[in-house]
């Protein structure tokens, strides 16, 4: 496993990325308060892999993808894509980098343009990025449209005329026009219904294995993040509490955070009702207020002095790493 | 089961007209939901779920889409037919609604607690400080942390998951009879989700409440379901009981969706696939609707159209396949 | 926010810099020697040019720029050529009037404007809507002294219910606000309507159906405040117009205000009064902005300030 | 209801004595300034002549001069001036009124340092000598006939010494004077309050003061005539004055005034250096429909530059008539037989846009093309001082009443630009006429030389005479007895108001 | 990756669909404007507007300039439909000819004001910061600065025409534009959509212009149409000053500021050419409106 993972060439490394939002403040003599969406992690992304970010809603995920996008600056934090930091590139640079490290949009209703038919949004796509000759554009269009599974007829429809799974593909059709070696997917397939859903991840995956693409998949599907990844990074309040591959996650999971997540997954399987599982109590601390030491330690069934204390380190081997005081 | 019916879907049509022809998004759909009782809806994206919901609330936009037939009843009242002030009295208080989108659902600029308490005024004598302490307290129970800062920010401010919980929050908020969750539990983790499933059984529980819950996440419907109607373009292909669904899936659609699952405990390289894509709303298939990708289809099949029928175990299946056992039994098979 | 309005204050610097340059330079360049108009009818050459020694307007014009300005932050903005009298105190004299007209006027602009607008929302293309258009555009192509004077005479001549001329009750304000107040009130109720009607097309306008919430509220409530962005620029933009004083409607009823001062004083080419006066009317100019801005944000928490 | 002829006093003459009240003017502009020795501007004076100032000679309601301050006067020789003034007077600062009063004024007047843009017309005094408390002597440097014309008007204010003395920048916006009325405050832009002087040497007036509003607009200033909200207003439309005279409940008043309009040429630009073309063009336009379609009938036809109120005025000099035919002929003559292309250049008085577009459609019937151009005051003074011009609309109001106040400015080869030659016409024959008139003592020959200089003006068509001014004011029923003079001051001495 | 995934044979009617299907959109776009009683009236409007600036010549049946002082302020009768002026021009043919000034002096000021305030509204508003408090404070500038000081700079700077005349209350019109569509721009940039098109790499000139743009045309729309009406009363302002159309051009807006002396003893002096200039304005009116109706997909069909 170790030799597999060294060997592989990183694309994306990102170090230190923070990304804090101002709140307001009820009156000026408060202190200033931000909201720690993401809190200093660092991971790499090795070219050709899927690493799947999981973690609870709110715990900084979709910010994860926004900031390597670029489309929030970071607060801290670098990013590097093939080794080249994108803050050091120009503004043209940039663009065109963009076209490398694409995104599926969580929310479909919001990311397209309501004014532009499919044919624009794809059209446009691809011309931004040159990609396809524009003769060839109408034959890739059609292409595009068959791999996500919509009828040729959407290319002339508006997407207001589609539902909620449908304008998903287009947005994944989108992301796919411009060849991108990265793709981020955030949330890509929670709209889709199952069948649709098997065929875009049988989609993304042979079109990884085809082009050497690599995806930084956000989800919280567990069943389905565990078909797709290859590794799997566990989020909690912004902070990095697991990573490894997805082997080592699912069958040995180090975090109790991780293991409650996993104990949770519905089955869909009608006998495995009585399942047992792991309920977690406390509240769900708010990224406004975060506690001290582990972040997790007002749930964990194993919390005691020292995790309300101190920060426990990523520790671990065999790229299986976990942020636990009280790993076995 | 002796259970009191709350709403009863008849023959519902909703169309919608376009330069390019009609679609119809809903087309003939029949259903009962009893107090207490879940009904799962799935199927394929667009196969008109969202539409069946926002038919039962009369909010289906209009032009262009229209209610062309069919009735639905709420305790034996048909909504079609009452005024838009009763009408008011019945959205958010007696049927409320989870929306599928919960970005564009929520009004962007006014505080998310804002929008709860309102709904919760609207329906209770409560007044300004209490709706606001009962909206803080709702968005506590689906699991807001510091739900008091939460409550003053907007729908911006926070995550996809979080508003979809605000979302839910709102339509828990008035302790509603019957409650249409689109999609409610998408963007939310599964320690989240659980926590919203479970919510939403202990209310209903309490509150004897119908919900009808539209998903594609065939887990959650194992979890939560009692009866489960398989919708596949505009019609139930498919309707039983959760354990009928799952221990023996009868439909081929409806098998086609089980086994496109992703297993959680064994490594697939691909996930089996339907063939072919969902038929155009412009352009339906002859015969059966789902004939084209249906891997047992017949030349009757292509040409002549299957009518739900209802087998001997009460499910009702719409496939010339189960259509030698057919049995002239009320829609009602319990 | 506080650092925000702190530092759009400080923009005040360069906009007085920018304003009483160019001020300073078109009337340079603008014919009309002050000099000539002062010394009136018939006077002699070299009286004139003595006056303009006295003016100090033979000094070089970056003398006179540099000194001018140096005074203006000093807080001294001259004294007029034609009165001799203290700009500010002059400026300050028809400040306040011209505050308080464009207050009201605004009010009727808003109250006026925004109904029409919304009843014209709520059924598109209905014969309220078509009425109510017409009446807003009959309103806008109508020029405000013809309004002005016509109401003048049916209130204040036929009817003798309001005085005619002055500023000296609410009861002379009534008739100049209502006359400046009807004409924004045009732009301001197409504005609303079209907005709105982007608005009611929203997936959140469906949820407040669904929780049963009544077609009023959802429309002051929901559809309103989404709506108010451009609402508010006009609204804005029409306040600060008037700040900057409304001659045409200030000589009808005879108020005293900035607009007629600039006006006269560019008439009298009285530099330094000009200058004062665009000066006084851009800061207010820049301090509706930032208010504007303040009230985007307040509406919209998305939109971000700086 | 109708209206006065000029010269008579508002109303009936037996005053039925009521006393009191604030009469209240309202006006088209604010004073700019009421430091008479800064006044250019009529609105100003207005506020201040024979009001809160009163100067040693004034005029009655013929133009003649008549004591004022000064009891009398004698011309002991052609540049010596001595008067004598009236005993008891005080200033409304107390100060007292003497013959050291005087010389103060004139000389703070003359002092250069002072910058008064009325110094020139008094400038030929070289000395003022107080000969004993009530005698003051005025020294000139040379013979000038014009003087008391001069110091009638609102330049020859006496000042009170004191204030002159103590701080004399605060004259230009509190006056001090000896006038019946006292100044009580300015309100910058809006109105201006005189309360009578309980002091006042000569007969009280009636009202107890004036309150000078400013209300911009003519049809404001006449509903609050109507509406009883103000007594008198001064300009007034002259689109209006048929409704005017028809109503009941407000009346017009209409004096002649010493003010003239003309279209003028510039003699020096081609192709106006060519007094055919000139001639041409004074042929070719009818003065009469100007008069009654632009003025509907206000003002009469003017024969010269000069109106028949101003010393100097002579009906012999005779304008050309209309005649179309004659202009061609003379176009003809003077090689613009295909017409002719020309600006004409106009200040932006609504009356005087009316009448460049009827002067442009009048010419057209000769073939001569007329642009018109609009300009707002200051440019438009800057362009006839330039002279640049073709052909220009111009008036000439004249505060002194004197002729050559009119010759001097408007036809003096040293008068070119801005002293009012603005046709920049040069005539040895007309500057000698003129110089010799303003030292000319004998009335009669004066006005023979001016008559003889505008004999020649008019011959060479420096101009063409349009129209008389006359002063309308309307005031309403309550308000009795007061009349306006030639220059459009209000006199108010024995006004009442019921 | 194009060619190694199997795709089912692309139809051979590609090209030739894809032209039908841009006149498809047309049609479509044509039908729901047509479907728009309001926005067709408003469109007929403007066509005989059009109309008669062309051919006023022949609509008129007096000279527009013959003053006849005799004949002055005669009340509309058969003869003169609108009545003579106060110099006895006859009231409909000054009409006539002033539509093709009133209307070039209105659609060149609001064009030259609306293309200049457009693009610093957009600038200004999309990239923030200090691009937008330059151009955020020269607006208040412009906005306070007295529109007879700016028009007289112009004349002085451009000499005395009626082009500068456009620019001139072109000039004016710039911050009201600007205002309006930066206030849009704050608020649509924060779009999701944008955000997609963004991280496509899209330049910005192709978001602000191609996604942006159209999705605030509808304030733009209004703001343009309204003030139309405005800049053909302020072009009449400007006249004065020696800008713009000189007497005795038949300028509406002249010609109603001229009517002001007659209020009450002839009001149709003004009423005509106030009802040529609001009738003018609805038909923009409702024309935008149409067009801004037909162009927003959602209301389709
Ligand atoms: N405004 C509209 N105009 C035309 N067709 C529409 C409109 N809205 C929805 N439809 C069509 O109606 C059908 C049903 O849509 P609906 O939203 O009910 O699907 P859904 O089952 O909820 O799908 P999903 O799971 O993707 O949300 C779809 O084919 C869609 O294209
Ligand atoms: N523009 C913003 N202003 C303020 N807070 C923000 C903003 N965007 C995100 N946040 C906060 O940052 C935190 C992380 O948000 P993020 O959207 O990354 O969560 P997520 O992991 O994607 O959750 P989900 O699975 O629910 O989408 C949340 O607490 C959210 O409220
Ligand atoms: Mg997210
Ligand atoms: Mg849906
Ligand atoms: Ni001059």
């Amino acid at each position: 496993m170790t030799t597999t993972l060294t060997k592989r060439k990183p694309i994306l490394e990102i170090k230190g990325l923070k990304q804090y939002f101002p709140v307001k403040r009820e009156s000026l003599f408060q202190p200033r308060q931000e909201v720690k969406a993401v809190d200093d992690i660092s991971f790499t992304l090795f070219e050709g892999e899927t690493l799947s970010i999981v973690g609870e809603s709110g715990c900084g995920k979709s910010t994860t993808g926004r900031a390597i996008l670029q489309l929030d600056k970071p607060t801290e934090g670098t990013i590097k894509y093939n080794g080249v930091d994108l803050n050091s590139l120009s503004k043209k640079e940039m663009r065109k980098m963009r076209g490398d490290i694409q995104v599926i949009f969580q929310d479909p209703f919001a990311s397209l343009n309501p004014r532009q038919t499919v044919r624009k949004i794809l059209k446009e796509a691809m011309t931004i990025q040159k990609v396809v000759p524009p003769s060839q554009q109408e034959k890739r269009m059609r292409e595009l449209l068959d791999y996500v599974g919509l009828p040729i007829i959407s290319l002339d429809r508006l997407p207001h005329e589609f539902s909620g799974g449908q304008r998903q593909r287009i947005g994944i059709a989108r992301a796919l026009a411009v060849n991108p070696k990265i793709i981020i997917c955030d949330e890509a397939v929670s709209a889709l219904d199952v069948s649709i859903q098997a065929q875009i991840l049988n989609l993304l995956k042979r079109l990884q294995k085809e082009f050497h693409l690599t995806y930084l998949f956000i989800s919280h599907d567990l069943s389905v993040v565990r078909h797709i990844s290859d590794r799997v990074m566990v989020m909690y309040l912004g902070k990095l509490v697991e990573v490894g591959s997805k082997h080592q996650l699912f069958q040995q999971p180090a975090h109790p955070y991780t293991k409650a997540l996993l104990s949770a997954i519905p089955v869909a399987d009608i006998t495995t009702k009585s399942r047992e599982r792991i309920i977690l109590k406390g509240d769900v601390p708010s990224p406004l207020n975060p506690p001290s030491g582990c972040k997790f330690h007002t749930r964990c069934p194993l919390a005691t002095e020292l995790c309300k204390a101190e920060l426990p380190p990523m520790i671990g081997n065999e790229g299986h790493f976990a942020r636990c005081h009280y790993l076995q | 089961m002796s259970k009191e019916v709350v709403l009863e879907v008849s023959n519902l049509k909703t169309h919608f007209s376009s330069k390019n022809g009609v679609t119809k998004a809903v087309d003939g759909i029949d259903f009962v939901l009893h107090e207490s009782e879940t009904l799962g809806i799935v199927g394929e994206s667009g196969c008109g779920k969202s539409m069946t919901s926002l038919s039962i609330l009369r909010l289906v936009p209009s032009p262009p889409g229209e209610i062309v037939d069919g009735t639905i009843s709420l305790k034996g009242k048909n909504i079609l037919q009452m005024s838009e002030k009763e009408m008011r009295h019945v959205r958010g208080n007696q049927i409320s609604m989870i929306f599928q989108e919960p970005m564009t659902s929520l009004n962007p600029v006014i505080p998310v607690g804002e929008q709860i308490a309102e709904a919760i005024r609207v329906h209770q004598r409560l007044n300004k400080k209490e709706a606001w302490k009962k909206a803080v307290e709702m968005l506590e129970l689906v699991g807001i942390p510091s739900p008091e800062k939460r409550a003053k920010q907007e729908p911006f401010q926070l995550s996809g998951g979080m508003r979809q919980r605000v979302m839910i929050a709102m339509a828990l908020a008035c302790n509603p009879e019957v409650l249409i969750a689109d999609e409610p539990t998408t963007a939310l983790d599964v320690t989240i989700q659980a926590q919203i499933l479970k919510l939403m059984k202990d209310l209903q529980k309490k509150l004897n409440m119908g919900i009808i819950f539209i998903t594609h996440d065939l887990g959650v419907v194992a979890e939560l379901c009692d009866k489960v109607a398989v919708m596949y373009a505009g019609q139930i292909v498919e309707y039983s009981t959760a354990e009928q669904l799952f221990t023996n899936p009868k439909h081929p659609y409806t098998s086609g969706l089980m086994s496109s699952l992703p297993k959680l405990h064994e490594d697939q390289e691909e996930l089996q696939t339907m063939k072919g894509n969902v038929p155009s709303p412009y352009d339906m298939p002859k015969g059966c609707r789902f004939s084209p990708r249906c891997p047992l289809a017949t030349a009757q099949c292509h040409v002549e159209e299957p009518s739900l029928n209802t087998l001997d175990d009460g499910s009702q299946i719409r496939c010339f396949l189960y259509s030698q056992n057919i049995q002239q039994k009320g829609v009602e098979a319990e | 926010m506080a650092f925000y309005i702190f530092r759009r204050l400080l923009e005040v610097i360069p906009v007085v810099f920018g304003v009483t340059l160019v001020v300073f330079f078109i009337m340079q360049m603008v014919p009309g020697d002050p000099a000539v108009i002062l010394a009136g009818e018939g006077a002699s050459k070299e009286a004139i040019n003595l006056l303009r020694e006295e003016l100090g307007l033979n000094r070089p014009l970056y003398v006179q720029y540099g000194d001018y300005i140096m005074n203006v932050f000093q807080g001294d903005f001259g004294t007029s050529l034609k009165s001799q009298q203290p700009v500010l105190q002059e400026v300050m004299a028809r400040l306040p009037i011209t505050i308080e007209l464009a207050f009201y006027s605004t009010l009727i602009t808003i109250v006026l404007g925004m109904t029409a607008g919304i009843i014209s929302a709520v059924r598109p293309y209905s014969a309220t809507d078509i009425t109510v258009m017409i009446v807003a555009l009959l309103g806008i192509s109508l020029p405000s002294f013809w309004l002005g004077l016509l109401l003048m005479y049916v209130f204040s001549v036929q009817l003798q219910i309001l005085p005619v001329a002055g500023w000296d009750s609410i009861l002379h304000i009534i008739l100049p606000a209502l006359t400046l107040g009807v004409g924004g009130a045009a732009i301001v109720a197409r504005m609303t309507r079209s907005s709105m009607l982007e608005v009611v097309r929203q997936d959140y306008i469906r949820t407040a159906r669904a929780k049963g919430l009544k077609g009023i509220v959802i429309i002051y409530k929901h559809a309103l405040r989404n709506a108010l962005i451009p609402v508010i620029t006009v609204v804005g933009l029409q306040f600060g117009a008037l700040l900057g004083g409304t001659v045409l409607i200030e000589s009808v009823f005879a108020i005293n205000g900035l607009g007629r001062m600039i006006i006269d004083s560019i008439r009298m080419r009285d530099l330094p009064m000009v200058q004062g006066g665009v000066l006084i009317a851009s800061l207010v100019f820049v301090f509706v902005n930032l208010f504007v801005d303040i009230l985007y944000r307040f509406f919209n928490k998305r939109i971000e300030l700086n | 209801s109708t209206s006065n002829t000029s010269n008579e006093t508002a109303a009936n003459e037996s005053s039925s004595e009521k006393k009191g009240g604030i009469l209240k003017v309202v006006r088209l502009s604010d004073a700019t300034n009421l430091d008479p020795h800064f006044i250019t501007d009529i609105p100003s004076a207005n506020v201040l002549y024979q009001k809160v100032y009163e100067t040693l000679v004034t005029f009655n309601k013929e133009m003649e001069i008549v004591p004022g301050l000064a009891k009398s006067w004698e011309q002991p020789d052609e540049t010596t001036w001595v008067f004598t003034l009236n005993e008891g007077i005080t200033f409304h600062d107390g100060s007292k009124f003497n013959a050291e009063a005087v010389k103060k004024t004139f000389e703070r007047l003359l002092e250069p340092n002072t910058g008064s843009p009325q110094r020139d017309k008094l400038s030929m005094i070289k000395e003022v000598n107080v000969l004993d408390e009530y005698k003051v002597e005025l020294k000139l440097s040379a013979p000038y006939a014009p003087l008391l014309s001069i110091l009638a008007s609102n330049e020859g204010s006496i000042l009170s010494p004191k204030s002159l003395e103590e701080n004399p920048d605060t004259l230009s916006k509190h006056p001090v004077g000896t006038g019946p009325f006292k100044f009580e405050s300015w309100k910058s832009g809006e109105s201006i309050t005189l309360i009578k002087y309980d002091k006042y040497w000569g007969e009280k007036p009636n009202i107890d003061g004036i309150e000078f509003s400013v209300v911009p607009e003519e049809a404001t200033r006449l509903a609050m005539i109507e509406t009883g909200e103000a007594h008198i207003t001064d300009q007034v439309p002259v689109t209006e004055i048929e409704r005017i005279e028809s109503s009941d409940t407000i009346n017009l008043y209409r004096t002649e005034g010493l003010a003239v309009e003309y279209v003028g040429f510039n003699t020096q630009k081609a192709p106006f250096d060519n007094v055919k073309v000139r001639q041409a063009i004074s042929s070719a336009i009818e003065r009469e429909a100007i008069i009654k379609g632009i003025y509907n009938g206000v003002g009469t036809l003017a024969n010269s530059a000069m109106s028949p109120k101003v010393f100097g005025y002579s009906k012999n000099i005779k304008p050309y008539e209309y005649d179309p035919n004659k202009a061609k002929q003379l176009l003809k003559e003077a090689g613009f037989e295909d017409g002719l292309e020309l600006t004409l250049i106009t200040s932006d008085r609504k009356e005087r846009i009316n009448m460049a577009e009827v002067i442009q459609s009048q010419l057209k019937g000769i073939g001569v093309k007329v642009d018109i151009q609009v300009l707002e005051y200051g440019a438009y003074i800057e362009a006839v001082d330039s002279g640049e011009q073709d052909m220009f609309i111009g008036g000439w109001g004249n505060a002194t009443g004197d002729g050559d106040y009119n010759q001097y400015n408007l036809f003096h080869s040293s008068s070119h630009g801005s002293p009012g030659n603005h046709f920049f016409y040069t005539n040895e024959k007309v500057d000698k006429l003129i110089e010799q008139a303003r030292k000319e003592t004998n009335p009669e020959v004066r006005k023979q030389l001016y008559e003889e200089a505008m004999t020649i003006e008019m011959e060479e068509a420096v101009y063409i005479p349009i129209r008389n001014y006359e002063h309308l004011a309307v005031y309403n029923n309550d308000v009795k007895n007061f009349w306006l003079n030639a220059v459009n001051y209000l006199m108010v001495n024995e006004a009442t108001i019921e | 990756m194009t060619s190694e995934l199997k795709v089912e044979e692309i139809q051979p009617a590609l090209t030739e669909s894809k032209t039908s299907l841009f006149r498809e959109r047309m049609k479509q776009f044509w039908e729901s404007f047509s479907k728009n009683k309001a926005a067709v009236l408003g469109g007929a409007i403007v066509l005989i507007y059009i109309l008669v600036a062309f051919f006023a010549p022949l609509l008129a049946s007096y000279d527009p300039y013959e003053i006849d002082l005799t004949n002055k302020l005669q009340p509309p009768s058969m003869e003169h439909w609108m009545g003579t002026d106060d110099k006895g021009r006859d009231i409909l043919a000054r009409i006539l000819y002033g539509s093709r000034l009133s209307m070039g002096v209105g659609f060149a000021a609001v064009t030259f004001g609306a293309f200049f305030g457009i693009i610093m509204g957009l600038v200004a508003g999309y990239y923030g910061g200090w691009l937008d408090t330059i151009i955020s404070r020269i607006l208040d500038v412009m906005l306070a600065f007295p529109g007879i000081l700016l028009a007289l700079a112009i004349i002085s700077a451009l000499g005395p025409s009626l082009i500068n005349v456009m620019i001139a209350v072109g000039v004016f019109s710039i911050p009201l534009f600007a205002r309006v569509v930066r206030g849009s721009m704050l608020e649509t940039k924060k779009l999701e959509y944008i955000d997609a098109i963004r991280s496509l790499g899209a330049n910005d000139a192709t978001i602000i212009f191609k996604h942006i743009l159209p999705n605030i045309l509808s304030p733009i729309i209004i703001q343009g149409t309204l003030r139309l009406a405005t800049a053909i009363l302020s072009a009449a302002g400007l006249s004065f000053l020696g800008l713009g159309a000189q007497p005795p051009s038949p300028e509406w807006g002249t010609m109603l500021s001229n009517g002001r002396d007659f209020l009450f003893s002839a009001p149709y002096m003004a009423i005509f050419p106030g009802l040529a200039i609001s009738i003018l304005v609805l038909g923009f009116n409702l024309f935008g409106d149409g067009l801004r109706d037909a162009l927003d997909p959602r209301l389709k069909s």
